[in-house]
């Protein structure tokens, strides 16, 4: 029974969040002016609820197509594999004391894993056309996100340390007094800093960019575009339960049960990612590698040293 | 308690995983599809060759200067569980380890490991 | 299913541009309409949109474009003949306002199944024969030889860096892509991600003069109204620059501002905002180096951002009069260039405002500086696509679009030659 | 049969037909993530084995080692899509009678060995065990790790990157000299034309 319950929140969490933040980064890029407005007759199309479900819709009747020699088994599984980690990683969240779909010892660890193994997906991704512009679009993936996991890492030790667990609820229970959003100040942002760059969101859009024609998807349409798009935004939403959990107390709060806090949470983080998406530029490639060593590296190690003083005083 | 836990991974990872077949459609090989679409997009250019070839990755110094820091990151995790429990001495113990491999960091930038070789 | 289709009817069209001659303009205008859906690849959409006058020797590309829509697709001609395949189910418009419409129509019919696709151009055969051929019938022998499914493989070549000598991709690209000025098709070399040759095989496809450029070499002509259409030019040029970075939405807005723009509007407010933001340091800091000489060839903005000092208006008295000095000196990278457009938009308006204000019109016909350079009669600036085989070697991918995208390369047409 | 069995089966088949078709297959890419899922699915059996820690750790390192052995496969390796099929064994006689034999000698230990029954005590939190671990006995051999691995980035950065603090390791990356246009400080005089330049 409780089985099924996890399963059904996993899947409807992954589900309905998708659709959630195409219509929160809709919204906002109506609030920030980047969203077409124009043209006459156009009421239903303004619907930011409606739009995410017509263009799925679209997409879903949109012809396929193939490559002249793809490598079609890794180009059909990328995207649904892709899929497959942000349910793994959304199923380590724990939604309240009780109710922890999949609550592992080693959580966290399962988190870092994850980002690996999605670069290898996304990598896939881009190779499997055999086509040049996802080829490059795969490549330079790589660069970026072999670059960040080492941040990524240091900072989920860091949450570790006054949980001395690796099990995410005893992260979120480690702040009942105070969030690690306040204990560790530079974790969260370096963090964000992940979670834009393992769904390859906004300035880490490395992958699927302008400057490729769509990247690793410049060859996809149709239902394999869905899904990979559908995938890439259910890494968001498991994203930021998982940053939820780790900065912001996860299910912990006053008053409302524990799943509306975690959801409350996560919207906040969605909207944080999604307006940096908007706002911030895409370096280039080699830039963000010497800017993820040399600068958020560095600055994860100052977070680790800050968390181990503060948990130890 | 861990075997129900792992089932329950597999369980998710599963339906997930079902979720995105379902939703992927068709397998590409019963498609059929011209020749001229499936030659790959260069906005109207054409391809010499096949796109998969020997790639020369511009990075790669990076990515060996990863796999050596990555082992020793495995090292972290049980460490932060411990970390409380031992106090100062963790604390040293990492600070030395970490500083060790902080040499290795600062000597690949110098030699301009992060950059597109 | 029925339901299905009349929601996906609901969607944006996804329309991909094959963008022909003094296209670019309107097309950007066309972002702003929520009915159209601007796909970043020809494989997500369904309506090919061909815009301007497309020059013969660009068919053949135009043909391979068509044909790599995923069936079944329409194709629209806005000001535009179409290919021979195609006349006698040629949706042909004039109105741009019609784009919505027209497209919605046609992606609906295709929804709905009441409209059959067009008919590819090209023969529906592999690039080379391979079937049945080789060791295995892939067409292909030996580990490297042949042409496996109807391609060679990639074989090594001396690298122009780091001496690994690997296999350099080499393709040809445009001149129907949108991130390329229109027109601009090239053949490169690739070592990796980083560009290693260059050789332009087709030029950008050169660009009427506004007709208000064209009368200030007749006759005096209101400098508000000029400086106007500078302004949007260069507030145009860097909306493609920061779509190519990722500020879709910052993109989008300037688009916007662009078509509403008025004498005295300010925006340093969005000079601000880019600079907030990294834009300039993004991929354009330090890249895409042009020299003094190539500054001369290019003419215009970039050739002022280097230094050069060449700006027609500084010998129109009446551009004195309004306080006019030129801007620039910033420096020959692309993040120079970027920032003299924005300066020059800026100093544009403010020019236009005052010149609104006091009626002023030019006093100097002799030669006028539009956006692109110095036109004088019978003299107009050429395209300068050829300095790229001499820029683009050696950059990152994202680099040398960013560098690309930071300058102006199409020459602009003589209207004599037109004519005659 | 219990669940944990069922599961332990299905892994283990897993690994061992990834691990086959990694020889079979001529992609130099299919056969890297085709080793990944091998690893995965034995990363998957030390979870049921109750080693909760090492089991995820697979996952991670394996990921990582994966794709980087892509990347330099597909770089230095002929035909590395497979594009031309190939085989990808040599020596297969040999190879198959000794993959045979230890696989016959493994599943004898296996089968007939007697191993010593000690199950994890409940409640034993293995990964604070490794961490005190860690920080006690082997706290030498863990801190030489750091060293070793110190050295190993040293000797990677020295053998694969090009560029050095001088300029390109092949054009001479020779030091300035003390004053301008001087020798180069702290190189011995060059005798030997063919030495110079091997940095």
């Amino acid at each position: 029974m409780d089985l099924m319950l996890s399963v059904i929140a996993v899947l409807a969490t992954l589900s309905v969040g998708a659709y959630a933040v195409a219509v929160i980064d809709r919204i906002c890029g109506v609030a920030m002016g980047g969203e077409a407005t124009g043209g006459a007759g156009v009421h239903d199309r303004r619907n930011p609820f409606l739009a995410p479900l017509s263009r799925a819709a679209a997409l879903w009747l949109a012809p396929p197509h193939v490559t002249e020699a793809p490598d079609a088994a890794g180009w059909r599984l990328a995207p649904v594999l892709y899929l497959t980690l942000a349910g793994m990683g959304l199923a380590v969240v724990p939604w309240s004391e009780t109710f922890v779909p999949v609550d592992l010892a080693t959580g966290i660890v399962l988190w870092g894993a994850l980002e690996p193994l999605a670069t290898v997906l996304i990598f896939l991704h881009g190779w499997s056309p055999n086509s040049h512009l996802p080829l490059l679009g795969g490549y330079r993936y790589v660069a970026v996100g072999l670059s960040y996991i080492l941040v990524s890492m240091f900072v989920l030790i860091a949450v570790a340390l006054p949980a001395e667990s690796l099990q995410v609820s005893a992260v979120v229970e480690s702040q009942q007094e105070l969030w690690n959003v306040v204990r560790q100040p530079l974790g969260l942002p370096l963090f964000l800093i992940v979670g834009l760059g393992i769904s390859f969101w906004g300035p880490l859009d490395f992958a699927d960019s302008n400057d490729l024609a769509g990247g690793t998807s410049a060859e996809s349409s149709g239902r394999a575009l869905l899904v990979w798009q559908f995938a890439r935004i259910a890494m968001l939403v498991s994203f930021s339960a998982i940053a939820a959990s780790a900065f912001l107390g996860g299910w912990m709060g006053p008053l409302l049960p524990g799943p509306i806090w975690l959801v409350i949470k996560m919207v906040f983080i969605l909207v944080l990612l999604l307006v940096l998406g908007r706002l911030l530029p895409r370096l280039s490639p080699e830039r963000f590698m010497t800017l993820a060593w040399t600068v958020l590296l560095p600055l994860a190690f100052v977070d680790l040293v800050w968390a181990g003083l503060e948990a130890l005083s | 308690m861990e075997a129900s836990e792992l089932f329950a991974l597999m369980i998710i990872s599963t339906a997930t995983f079902a979720l995105g077949l379902v939703l992927a459609g068709i397998p590409f090989s019963s498609l059929r599809i011209s020749w001229p679409q499936r030659a790959p997009f260069l906005g109207g250019g054409i391809p010499d060759t096949h796109a998969w070839s020997r790639f020369h990755v511009r990075y790669y110094p990076m990515t060996l200067l990863l796999i050596a820091f990555e082992m020793e990151m495995m090292f972290m995790y049980p460490w932060a569980v411990v970390y409380v429990a031992e106090g100062v001495k963790a604390l040293v113990e990492m600070g030395m380890f970490l500083a060790i491999l902080s040499i290795g960091i600062v000597y690949g930038w110098r030699e301009g490991v992060f950059k597109w070789q | 299913m029925n339901w299905l289709a009349r929601l996906a009817c609901r969607a944006p069209v996804p329309v991909y541009p094959a963008i022909g001659r003094n296209a670019l303009p309107q097309i950007q205008d066309w972002r702003l309409d929520a009915r159209l859906q601007w796909t970043r690849s020809p494989r997500q959409a369904r309506i090919l949109l061909v815009a301007g006058d497309i020059l013969p020797e660009c068919r053949p590309a135009l043909r391979r474009l068509h044909d790599q829509l995923p069936a079944p697709s329409i194709t629209l001609w806005w000001r535009s003949t179409p290919l021979a395949g195609l006349a006698d189910r040629a949706v042909v418009f004039e109105d741009a306002d019609e784009l919505g419409t027209i497209a919605g129509d046609a992606c609906r019919s295709l929804l709905l199944g009441d409209r059959q696709g067009e008919p590819n151009l090209c023969p529906d055969e592999p690039p080379a024969p391979f079937e049945g051929r080789g060791d295995h019938g892939q067409g292909g022998e030996g580990m490297m030889g042949g042409k496996p499914y109807g391609r060679p493989m990639a074989m090594t070549a001396e690298d122009l860096r780091d001496g690994l000598e690997l296999d350099p991709l080499e393709f040809s690209i445009g001149p129907f892509w949108p991130v390329l000025p229109p027109g601009l098709a090239a053949r490169l070399v690739l070592h990796g991600d980083v560009i290693a040759e260059v050789e332009i095989t087709s030029a950008p496809f050169p660009v009427d003069l506004q007709p208000v450029f064209e009368q200030a070499l007749e006759r005096p002509v209101p400098i508000a109204d000029l400086e106007m259409a500078r302004a949007r030019n260069h507030l145009r040029q860097l909306s493609h620059s920061m779509w190519l970075s990722g500020l879709e939405s910052a993109s989008l807005s300037v688009l916007r501002q662009v078509q509403a723009l008025q004498p005295h509007d300010s925006i340093s407010g969005l000079c601000e905002r880019l600079r907030r933001v990294g834009f300039f340091f993004s991929a354009g800091a330090g890249r895409g180096e042009i020299s003094l000489e190539q500054a001369e060839r290019l003419g215009g903005p970039a050739a002022r951002a280097a230094g050069l000092e060449q700006d027609a208006r500084t010998r129109d008295p009446e551009y004195r009069k309004l306080g006019f000095r030129p801007v620039g000196g910033r420096g020959n990278d692309c993040r120079a260039r970027w920032q003299q457009w924005l300066d020059e938009a800026s100093q544009a308006l403010h020019l236009a405002g005052r010149a609104r204000s006091s009626g002023a019109e030019t006093s100097y016909t002799e030669s006028v500086e539009a956006p692109r350079g110095n036109v004088q009669c019978g003299r107009y600036p050429a395209d300068a696509s050829a300095i790229l085989s001499e820029l683009l070697p050696g950059l990152e991918w994202s680099e040398a679009m960013a560098t690309i995208a930071s300058l102006d390369l199409a020459g602009v047409a003589d209207p004599g030659e037109g004519r005659a | 049969m219990t669940a944990v069995d069922l599961a332990f089966l299905l892994n283990a088949a897993i690994a061992v037909y990834s691990g086959w078709r990694v020889f079979r297959t001529d992609s130099m890419v299919r056969a890297s993530f085709l080793l990944l899922i091998s690893f995965l699915a034995v990363g998957a059996i030390m979870l049921l084995l109750g080693a909760v820690y090492l089991g995820v750790a697979i996952f991670f390192m394996m990921a990582v080692e994966m794709m980087i052995m892509a990347l330099f496969m597909v770089m230095f390796m002929m035909n590395p899509a497979g594009l031309n099929p190939m085989n990808m064994v040599h020596q297969e006689r040999i190879s198959a009678a000794a993959g045979v034999l230890a696989f016959v000698a493994l599943g004898a230990v296996a089968v007939f060995g007697e191993f010593p029954s000690r199950p994890k005590p409940e409640g034993l939190d293995v990964v604070a065990r490794l961490g005190h671990e860690l920080l006690g006995d082997s706290m030498l051999v863990f801190e030489s790790a750091g060293v070793t691995l110190l050295a190993t980035m040293i000797g990677v950065v020295v053998m694969s990157s090009r560029r050095g603090r001088y300029g390109d390791a092949n054009e001479g990356s020779v030091p300035p000299g003390l004053e301008p246009g001087g020798e180069p400080a702290g190189q011995p005089p060059d005798d030997d034309d063919e030495e110079h330049g091997c940095h």
